[in-house]
This record gives structure tokens, C-alpha cells and sequence, in this order.
């Protein structure tokens, strides 16, 4: 199975890359750009008897390792494939 | 003797269409024929053409490189090995070389700079030694090219991204925009290590049967044909679209590697050891083989992948970074495995040493490449291309628009002098790279050369890269003799005896007369320079094909020296430290314009370079030396861009707080050569008035100027013409680059 | 006082540390392997800077989870000393042995300079040698020294003492254009609630000699070293 | 309108980050982890008149600023709202 994790900054914390992103996109004239946030995008294979047990793995990578729960938030999906 | 090698499956044809695609000229390939006797394979003829690639083989270049002085006292171990090494006393060698990652760094400029660094770097742990310091020296085009932000922004951070990783601190180097690099930047990294004389390692195989192990990284497809095609072809809009795959660095493995290597080395198991650079596992199996005069066979398959479905002819041309290979003394293979285990290494045995002086490659079985290890390693053809000057100096190169004619008051020049682009402080770059791990930086960039201490011992280094492609362009020769002057001069000010010389030669396409002329001429003002000061050039690099648009570069010989110190307690500061101290200047001859930063920012047309009197710079360098040995002098700094008004606001910044400098109206009486004039060798002294006469001494028959005084005061006063608030001017200096590169708060 | 310092695979500063305590301070110290499950009779355990496992995912979260890191967390808990510094901050932030997190410099860019601190709260194992209000000038160098908490959470912190170094101008103020990396409250250091775990960006372990860096980071060791007598 | 934006390190580049968390998993006795691919994910907000020219927007940052493309793919989505 296929796993796809999403981790983002959490609100309220400062963000400097995705300011820095804003910042660039304004001075390249794309106008009409509002809050940016620069998160972490993980793919993962893994083999699991269901998809169940499978999600169960994902969020325990992501509780441990993946995220950092003081500063970021983290969600994911799982396909089976 | 083994069966022909066979074709494998669906692989293209061999004939003299492939080889032109492989870069190859007709007559290469009847050589290639002939040395066979028979046509090669698709595989072999990938082999060749790496291999007898400008990068690999030197082929432009050799004839040149041999008139370059490379012997000297201090000179450790034969050439020939992936790095020079110089002895450095009390059982220490110093191993160091530069090398170019141009090409990679413009197509992707974080990576390219980075697995330039780590290139490198593996260059000087092959050797045994651990790699205890960095240099990069950059060229980039105008501050105002569009693409120019985004490649400093790019290389600047690969450089410290894989730098500070790795551990390894970058001390000095030197970073300079001009037109000339729009389209072609230059990037060169440079490495030093020490090592115990004893433990220096060689990459010359031995031992029929020894076996071949792989050790780092898997192999991809990164950079297949990166040295032929990159390096050895000019640029043009259409390379940027036919991008090989970009090698990534990876620092980490990196870090590993150099702990692991090094620890293997300690145990004595090891015969030989090469890292994998340009052409990976081809040129790094079959150069150590050809050095030991031996044989190889590999086994393909048993090559660590990251990617399924290699071919043979990927695998052997992969340049996939942080690989080393290494010979094993037979039997203790396992002993060498668990060290690469502690390290979370894994070492696999690829193949043996054989003693037929062939190298063979097989997979899955059936032999895919079976040549003479010298046709690929010796037999390369040397060429001795036609040289001839051009038609006006600077024909061959990319034309300079000439700044407009305009005359600012002195006061006013100085202040656009300090803030230009070339001139203003280089901290926005050096801020970004970690200058203090492993605790050896005395002194750090900033100043003329990075000192270090060796620990556990009174002895240390000095280390400075230069390059002038200003004066190089008017007179290769001449230019590349400055070159020299002014590295030997950086390590000098701090108190240091050059020792030694690697050098990097950066220039457009050998194949034009013209761009030979100056390759030529360069190295023969290398060689003239190195044997005047008895600094040996032990080791090197050329990067041939920096061209755009049939353009080429100005002529580039990018110069480190290397200089020791018996005592790095003696070490020179560039600063001026106390009041009442006299100011002095010394000279090799009287400053000009030609090939300054002012002619080129206030657009005067820059003339004919003044000869230079070797006897007479090796005396500047002696006395420097003489002086720290002494204690003769408070601080010492190197004129240079910008002429001695720079250098003296630039010697006013203690970092501590300002000084000034009151400058006598006679020093320069209103002239604009003597107040921004380069191209002569000069330094500014500071030293206690009574230390005065002893300095005539020293320098004679150099004369030796009283032109002032150090002041509490931090106004920089010369003459009747400058009268400037040094923290106002140091700000000046400070903000221009971030100002223009984007800040950094 | 016995020292071990941790090498973790990607550790650089590690050897600066044991030269530092070894061969400038004359202290006993030797290195632990990451590897290890014990601390060897280590009295104060460093966790020293440098990019462990490359820090490819977030500065010090893979490294949290070496074996040794475990017996690290028990010594912390029965009352050890652990100091960590710049990398070794961000593995105790990681490690939940320290509030808070490290995050990347506002500048985005990596810095090596030298900077000042004020030791604000001088009544603790790591800072006794120096005066409340003392100031030490060390280097920083680091991509991720931008330190992170809650409001309340910095409320508690600032209450309880634990902010040990702050980030000042010459003037001895902690300014914003005085913070290298946008730390919230400048805050360059922080101890645990007991005071015996201690995280900091800037190396003392660099500034101990005159002729390299100054030596205002002996204060820092001979307050630790100063402890066992 | 709101732009998720996936970049992920090309197919065949190497991606040292993705191999130091499956390292990770490993040792953390996640034994089921195949391949792991460590890319970003950023979000933004953009005003756009309609949904094509938002994509069409997001498409060109993507290409200009936010995906290198020596070595480094992206997908994004766009959402009204
Ligand atoms: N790319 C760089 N990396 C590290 N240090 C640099 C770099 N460029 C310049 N420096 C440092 O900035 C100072 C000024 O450099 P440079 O102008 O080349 O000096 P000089 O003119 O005396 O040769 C030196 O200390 C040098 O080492
Ligand atoms: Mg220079």
C-alpha cells in the first residue's frame, strides 16, 4: 500500500519559508497571493494486512516521527495500490 | 586470453556515427580500432569516451602541465596520486587540490556546488588524510544579470549546505562578478587534510587477487556522460534542455564515508583506494590498476543499485556521488567489512586485481568490456593544439561593455569603490558557511588568508585562493603571473612562507588557437611565478569549454597557496590595533590603473599590464615572513582590489572598534593611481614607530613609505583629498552585498 | 567530573567537545558511541552539535531515537546532568527532555558569527560561574536555532527561571536586530523544569581558547565542572 | 480560492531524505517500509476570477518558483473557497 503524509506548520507558528515564498511570489508580480505555508509532502510504501491496520502504521510514523507535535500538524490518506 | 565481449540485447550500434555522438573524433576511434584490433562495444565505447574525455585525460593540457615545477623539499609522495601533499613538519603532510564544478553548477546550482564540495573532499580522504579545511573561489556574472542572484543563492548555499554538514570548515575564498561569466560562472572548490606521514594511502593497486570492494552510496543514472558531455562541451541554449540526470549530494554519507575510510585505513588492510568521481567505477578501477601496472575484473551485478534495470554501460559511467572503491588485502575483507558496518556502511566485494593488465568487466556472466587497462588509462591521446595570439586582446572573449567616462572626486570614488560589487565585504557568503568546526580556524575569512593551527603542535597553515581575470584577459601571461604574486602575498601578510601551489585553469575551447594561446601562456606565467618563490605545484586542475555562444570566459587560473608556519602564535593581523603606530607601505613598483576595479567602475580605458620583477616579489614575500617571525609589525595587509585607499579603510576595521589613519598629503598627492592604483605588489604595514628602520632593513632593496599615522580617532584622513568616518565607510562595505543579493536579518 | 560525549552518526562538533574538555579544560572526558545503551560512569552527558543523520527530516528527530538516547533520558530523569549544544538542543527539544522546538533561522539562511548573551538566570548547574546579567560573546552557527514554545508555555518559562541565555546588542539589550534567528524572547538557551537538563545554539565549546574564539564559554563548563566539588 | 501544491523529488533522482526516514523506520522496528520520498507541500491562497486562470496561475509558480525542475516533479489541486 501507498501512504501520502501532509505535514504543515501549525497555525500560529511562525512560518518563514512560506513568508519568504509570499514575499518572492509578490516580487515576481503574482498579485493576488494571500497566506502561503511550506509543509512537508512524505510518500511511503508499506505492506499491511488491511487498509485499517495500514492507517493505524501511518499515524504512528507520523505521531513519532514524521511531525513534531509542537509545531506542526500532520494528515494523511492510504490507497491501497 | 578471454573471448571478445559480447553485444547485449537491444544496445545500439557501434560505428563511427556513435562515436561522433560519444564526442569522439574520427581518428580517436581508429585508434580506439586499433588498439582493440576489432570494433568496440556499445559498453567500451562509452568507456572510451569518458576516459579519453578533455576531463579525464588531460589531453589539451598534458604537454603544458608537464613544465609546471612540481618538485621541492617539502614535496611528499610521487605524482600521479589524486592529491599533492607537502610536508608540513613535525610528521604532518598536508594534502590539498582544487578542482571546477562549473558546468553541473550552472545547469543546477545548489547540487553542482555541493557534490562539487564533496568531490573534493573525497580527493584528500582517499588520501589518508582527514580533511580539516575548504576554500571555494566563484565567479558570477554582472550583480544585475537576471540570472545572477538565483546562481549565487544557488551555489552559496550548496557550498555551505554540504560544507556544514560534512564538518568540514570553510576558511577563505573569494567571489567576484563580471560580465565575462553571464553565461559560463566557474565555480572551484578546494580541500585540504593532514595526515600522519606514515598513514598517506595510495591508489596504486597491488596484489593478484586482491579483492575489489564498493563502498557508499548505490548507483543511479546521475550524470551519465556529466563529465564528457558537461565538462568537455561548451554551453549552448540546447544543453540546457538535453540535462543529463542531476547528481544530488548527500553530506551525511559523506560524513560517514571520510570517519569510515579513515578508520579502514588505520587497520593496514587496505592495497589501494580511489574514490569514484568523474567516469565513477571506469576511471577509478581501471587508474588503479593502470598505476599498479596490473589488471581488474568486475562484476557488474554485484554493483549496489539504487534503481532497478542498469545497463553495464550506466553502471560503468554512473557518476553517482559518495563512492569509494578500494582494494583489499586478500583475506581481510571481513575485518574492513565490520568497520564500514559500525558506520552503517556496507562494503561489497565487486571484484579482484588480476595480472593480465586487462580490464574486464562481466555481467551476469558474459564479458561486456574487455580492454588493455593502458589504452584506457596511458594511451589517451595528447594533442599539441595550435596556439596563436588573437587578433586584439580580448578577441576570443566575451565583449565588456565599458562603464561611461567620469572623473568622481577621491573622496566620492572611495565610497563607490568600498560598495561595489567586487570590493564590499564577502560576509553575506562567508557568513553562511561554518568556518569554526573542528576548532583549528586562528583566523577565518575576512581577513588576506584563513590561518590554522595544527594541534599539538607550535606549527601551522595559511591558506588564500586568487584568481585576476581582469589582468588575465589583457595578458595571460602576465595576469597569471599576478595571480600568483597576490596568493603568495595573502598567506605572506599573515606571517606565513608559501609553501606550495594548487591551481585550477579555467578557459574556453582548446580547439581555438587563440584560447591555447592563453591556456599556454597562463601556465607558463604558473610555472615562471611557482619557480620564483619555490612553491611547487603539486597538484591541479583544467576546465577547458567555458564558453557560451562560442564566447569563452576571460582566462581564469584560479590559484591556492599553501603556506606554514613554524609558530602560528606569530600570525599577522590585517587590522590596525594601536594608536600611534606608524603606517608603511611597501612596493614591488608604482600602481596603476590597468586592470583595476577603478578603471573598470569609472570606465578608463585600461592599457597595457606593467612588467613584473619576480626577484623583486619573492623579496616583498620574504620580508613579510621575516616581519610576523620578528615581530616587527602590528598588522599587514594586502593591497588590492580597489588600491591602497580600500586597504587602508579596510585596515581600520578592527573588529574590536574602528581606527583611523591620518595619511600624509605626499603619499598620493591627488592621484588617483596612487590613491585606487592595483597591479603592483604592495602592502600596508602597521608597526611601532622605533620598528620603522629595522623594516628598511628588512625589505631593502624594496623601498619602505612612512605615510602616517594609526589614530584613535576612526577618521580614515589621506592627504588633502579623503576625509571619511571609518564606521560610516565600514557600513558602506558591510550592506552593499546583502543590499543587492537580498537580506539576511 | 566525569564527560561523555555523544557521537551520533552525522555528529560534528563532538571532538571540539571532548578537545575543549580534555585537552583545554583538563577535565576527564571521553566519547560515547550512539550505539551504546550505557554512559560509561559519565557524570555530565553532552550531546554534541553537528547534523546527525544528515538532520534530513527535522534537525535531531531521527537521532532522538539512537539506543543510547533512551539511557540519556533515564539519567535526566534520576537527576543527571545533560548538556546540549546547538544539535544537541534541538535532539533534547525532539526528545521531549526540553520545552519547545528549533526551527529554521527567520533568514532562512545558515549563520556563523559570533554573538552576545546575557546569562539570565545565574543560580543554576550550568550558569553558577557566571554573574546574573554577565554577558558571554560565542559563536553561533546553525540553519535551525529559531526556538519556538506557546505563549504560556514561554509564560511559564520566564517565570520559572528557565530562560538561561538571551540574545543582546552591545548595549545589552535583547533587541530584535540583536536576534540572529528569530527566536521568540531571543531566547539562546533553556533548562528543564529541574534544572539539570540544559539546551543552548551557541557553542561554548568554541569559545574556550583566547586565541580562537575568546573563552567565554568556560563559564558554561567550569559552572557544570564546578558542581561535583 | 486555495492551491495545494505536492513536489516531490524526480523518479531515478536521489533523495537523501526519503532513505534517512526509511533508515529511521527501520530501526524503529517498522519493518513493512519500502520506498520513501520525502518532497514538500505548500498551500496557498490566491484570488482568481475563475478556476482555469487559478490553475493556470498555481501552474506557473509552480514552474517559476516552487518546484526546481532539474530535479523535482509537482502536482497541485485547486479548491474554490
Ligand atoms: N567565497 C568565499 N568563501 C569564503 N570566504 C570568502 C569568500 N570570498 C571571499 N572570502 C573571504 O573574504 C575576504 C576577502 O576576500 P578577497 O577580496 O578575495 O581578498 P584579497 O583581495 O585579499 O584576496 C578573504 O578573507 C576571503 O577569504
Ligand atoms: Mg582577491
Amino acid at each position: 500500500m501507498r501512504a501520502k503524509v501532509y505535514v504543515t506548520p501549525r497555525k500560529g507558528i511562525l512560518d518563514p519559508q512560506g513568508r519568504a515564498v509570499a514575499g518572492a511570489l509578490k516580487s515576481l508580480g503574482f498579485g493576488a497571493i494571500g497566506d502561503v505555508r511550506v509543509g512537508r509532502f512524505i510518500t511511503l510504501e508499506l505492506d499491511a494486512p488491511s487498509r485499517a491496520e495500514a492507517e493505524a502504521t501511518v499515524r504512528q510514523i507520523c505521531e513519532r516521527l514524521l511531525a513534531n507535535p509542537n509545531i506542526e500538524d500532520f494528515t494523511f490518506e492510504v490507497d491501497a495500490g | 586470453m578471454s573471448a571478445a565481449p559480447i553485444a547485449l540485447p537491444g544496445e545500439p550500434r557501434v560505428d563511427l556515427a556513435a562515436a561522433r555522438a560519444h564526442g569522439l573524433s574520427d581518428a580517436e576511434f581508429a585508434a580506439i580500432e586499433r588498439l582493440l584490433g576489432r570494433t568496440p562495444t556499445f559498453t567500451e565505447l562509452g568507456v572510451f569516451s569518458v576516459m579519453w574525455s578533455e576531463h579525464c585525460s588531460y589531453k589539451s593540457s598534458r604537454k603544458h602541465l608537464k613544465t609546471l615545477p612540481r618538485e621541492g623539499a617539502s614535496v611528499v609522495g610521487g605524482p600521479g596520486e589524486n592529491a599533492g601533499a607537502i610536508d608540513v613538519g613535525d610528521g604532518w603532510v598536508a594534502v590539498f587540490k582544487i578542482e571546477s564544478h562549473n558546468h553541473p553548477s550552472y545547469v543546477e546550482p545548489y547540487q553542482g556546488a555541493a557534490t562539487g564540495v564533496g568531490g573534493i573532499l573525497r580527493d584528500i580522504f582517499t588520501m589518508g588524510a582527514r580533511p580539516i579545511a575548504s576554500m571555494d573561489s566563484l565567479k558570477f556574472g554582472a550583480l544585475d544579470h537576471p540570472r545572477t542572484r538565483y546562481l549565487v543563492n544557488g551555489v552559496v548555499g550548496g557550498i555551505g549546505g554540504y560544507g556544514n554538514c560534512v564538518g568540514v570548515p570553510t576558511v577563505a575564498g573569494e567571489v567576484m562578478f563580471d560580465p565575462g561569466y553571464n553565461g559560463n560562472i566557474l565555480v572551484n572548490a578546494f580541500a585540504l587534510g593532514l595526515a600522519r606521514r606514515e598513514d598517506l594511502q595510495s591508489a596504486r593497486a597491488h596484489g593478484v587477487g586482491n579483492p575489489v570492494l564498493y563502498v557508499g552510496s548505490a548507483t543511479g543514472r546521475d550524470g551519465i556522460h556529466g563529465a564528457s558531455l558537461l565538462a568537455s562541451a561548451e554551453f549552448d541554449a540546447a544543453s540546457e534542455a538535453k540535462r543529463p540526470t542531476v547528481q544530488v549530494g548527500d553530506p551525511f554519507t559523506e560524513k560517514l564515508l571520510i570517519e569510515a575510510c579513515l578508520e579502514a585505513i588505520k587497520t593496514g588492510a587496505i592495497a589501494a583506494i580511489q574514490d569514484m568521481g568523474a567516469a565513477g567505477l571506469t576511471s577509478s578501477s581501471s587508474e588503479m590498476a593502470g598505476r599498479g601496472g596490473l589488471g581488474v575484473e568486475l562484476d557488474l551485478e554485484r554493483v549496489p543499485l539504487r534503481e532497478a534495470n542498469l545497463t553495464p554501460y550506466e553502471i560503468l559511467l554512473s557518476e553517482s556521488q559518495e563512492r569509494m572503491l578500494i582494494v583489499a588485502e586478500q583475506g581481510r575483507e571481513a575485518e574492513l567489512a565490520a568497520v564500514f558496518e559500525r558506520w552503517d556502511l556496507h562494503a561489497v566485494v565487486i571484484g579482484k586485481i588480476t595480472g593480465d593488465g586487462r580490464w574486464r568487466a562481466r555481467f551476469k556472466g558474459d564479458v561486456v568490456a574487455d580492454i588493455p587497462v593502458a589504452a584506457i588509462s596511458d594511451d589517451a591521446p595528447v594533442y599539441d593544439r595550435p596556439a596563436a595570439p588573437p587578433s586584439a586582446p580580448g578577441a576570443a572573449t566575451i565583449p565588456r561593455p565599458a562603464a561611461p567616462a567620469i572623473r568622481p572626486a577621491p573622496a566620492a570614488a572611495l565610497r563607490a569603490l568600498i560598495a561595489s560589487p567586487n570590493v564590499a565585504s564577502r560576509r553575506w557568503v562567508f557568513r553562511q558557511y561554518d568556518s569554526l568546526v573542528l576548532s583549528n580556524t586562528v583566523a577565518g575569512p575576512g581577513g588576506d588568508a584563513a590561518v590554522l593551527r595544527i594541534k599539538g603542535s607550535r606549527r601551522g597553515l595559511a591558506l588564500k585562493v586568487d584568481s585576476n581575470p581582469r589582468a588575465c584577459a589583457i595578458d595571460p601571461y602576465l595576469g597569471a603571473i599576478a595571480t600568483v604574486c597576490e596568493a603568495a602575498r595573502n598567506v605572506a601578510c599573515v606571517g606565513a612562507r608559501p609553501a606550495a601551489i594548487t591551481n585550477c585553469l579555467n578557459y574556453g575551447n582548446p580547439e581555438r588557437p587563440e584560447i591555447m594561446w592563453q591556456f599556454v601562456r597562463g601556465v607558463a606565467g604558473l610555472r615562471d611565478a611557482a619557480l620564483a618563490f619555490a612553491t611547487p605545484v603539486i597538484s591541479g586542475n583544467v576546465s577547458f569549454y567555458n564558453e557560451t555562444e562560442g564566447r569563452a570566459i576571460p582566462p581564469t587560473p584560479t590559484i591556492a597557496m599553501v603556506g606554514t608556519f613554524a609558530d602560528v602564535s606569530l600570525n599577522v593581523k590585517h587590522y590596525f590595533s594601536f594608536p600611534g603606530d606608524a603606517i608603511l607601505i611597501v612596493r614591488t613598483a608604482a600602481p596603476a590603473l590597468a586592470a583595476s576595479e577603478y578603471a573598470d567602475l569609472f570606465g578608463v580605458a585600461s592599457g597595457q599590464l606593467a612588467p613584473i620583477d619576480l626577484a623583486r616579489e619573492r623579496r616583498l614575500i620574504d620580508g613579510l615572513v621575516e616581519c610576523a617571525q620578528r615581530r616587527l609589525v602590528r598588522s599587514a595587509h594586502d593591497v588590492s582590489e580597489g588600491g591602497m585607499a580600500v586597504a587602508l579603510a579596510e585596515a581600520c576595521c578592527n573588529p574590536t572598534a574602528p581606527f583611523g589613519a591620518a595619511i600624509d598629503p605626499d603619499a598620493t598627492d591627488g592621484d588617483v593611481a596612487a590613491l585606487f592604483g592595483e597591479g603592483a605588489s604592495s602592502v600596508i604595514l602597521s608597526a611601532p614607530a622605533e620598528n620603522v628602520e629595522v623594516l628598511r632593513e628588512v625589505f631593502a632593496p624594496l623601498e619602505v613609505r612612512e605615510i602616517g599615522r594609526v589614530s584613535a580617532a576612526p577618521r580614515l584622513v589621506i592627504g588633502r583629498d579623503i576625509d571619511e568616518d571609518v564606521a560610516a565607510l565600514q557600513r558602506l562595505y558591510e550592506d552593499a552585498l546583502p543590499g543587492r543579493l537580498g537580506r539576511h536579518d | 567530573m566525569k564527560w561523555g560525549v555523544v557521537r551520533f552518526p552525522g555528529s560534528l562538533d563532538d571532538g571540539d567537545a571532548l578537545w575543549a574538555l580534555r585537552d583545554v579544560l583538563g577535565q576527564e572526558a571521553f566519547p560515547l558511541w550512539h550505539k551504546d545503551e550505557t554512559l560509561g560512569g559519565a557524570e555530565c552527558v553532552v550531546l554534541p552539535g553537528g547534523f546527525s543523520y544528515g538532520d534530513y527530516l527535522r534537525c535531531g528527530a531521527i537521532a532522538r531515537f539512537s539506543p543510547i538516547m533512551k539511557s540519556v533520558a533515564r539519567f535526566a530523569a534520576d537527576g543527571g546532568l545533560v548538556l546540549g549544544i546547538c544539535n544537541g538542543f534541538q535532539i533534547l527539544c525532539e526528545a521531549h527532555l526540553l520545552p519547545g522546538a528549533l526551527t529554521r533561522n527567520r533568514s532562512l539562511a545558515f549563520i556563523c558569527d559570533f554573538v552576545n548573551l546575557r546569562v539570565e538566570n545565574a543560580a543554576t548547574p550550568f550558569t553558577r560561574a557566571a554573574r546574573a546579567g554577565a554577558v558571554l560573546r560565542m559563536p553561533i552557527k546553525h540553519g535551525e536555532g529559531c526556538y519556538v514554545a506557546p505563549e504560556d508555555e514561554l509564560r511559564q518559562l520566564e517565570e520559572r527561571g528557565q530562560i538561561l541565555l538571551r540574545y543582546i546588542d552591545e548595549n545589552g539589550e535583547a533587541t530584535d536586530a540583536a536576534n540572529p534567528n528569530g527566536s521568540m524572547r531571543s531566547i539562546a538557551g533553556v533548562a528543564n523544569e529541574r534544572f539539570n537538563v540544559f539546551g543552548l545554539m551557541p557553542h561554548p565549546e568554541h569559545a574556550v581558547e583566547a586565541t580562537l574564539g575568546g573563552i567565554a564559554g568556560r563559564k558554561i563548563f567550569e559552572s557544570i565542572a564546578g558542581v561535583a566539588r
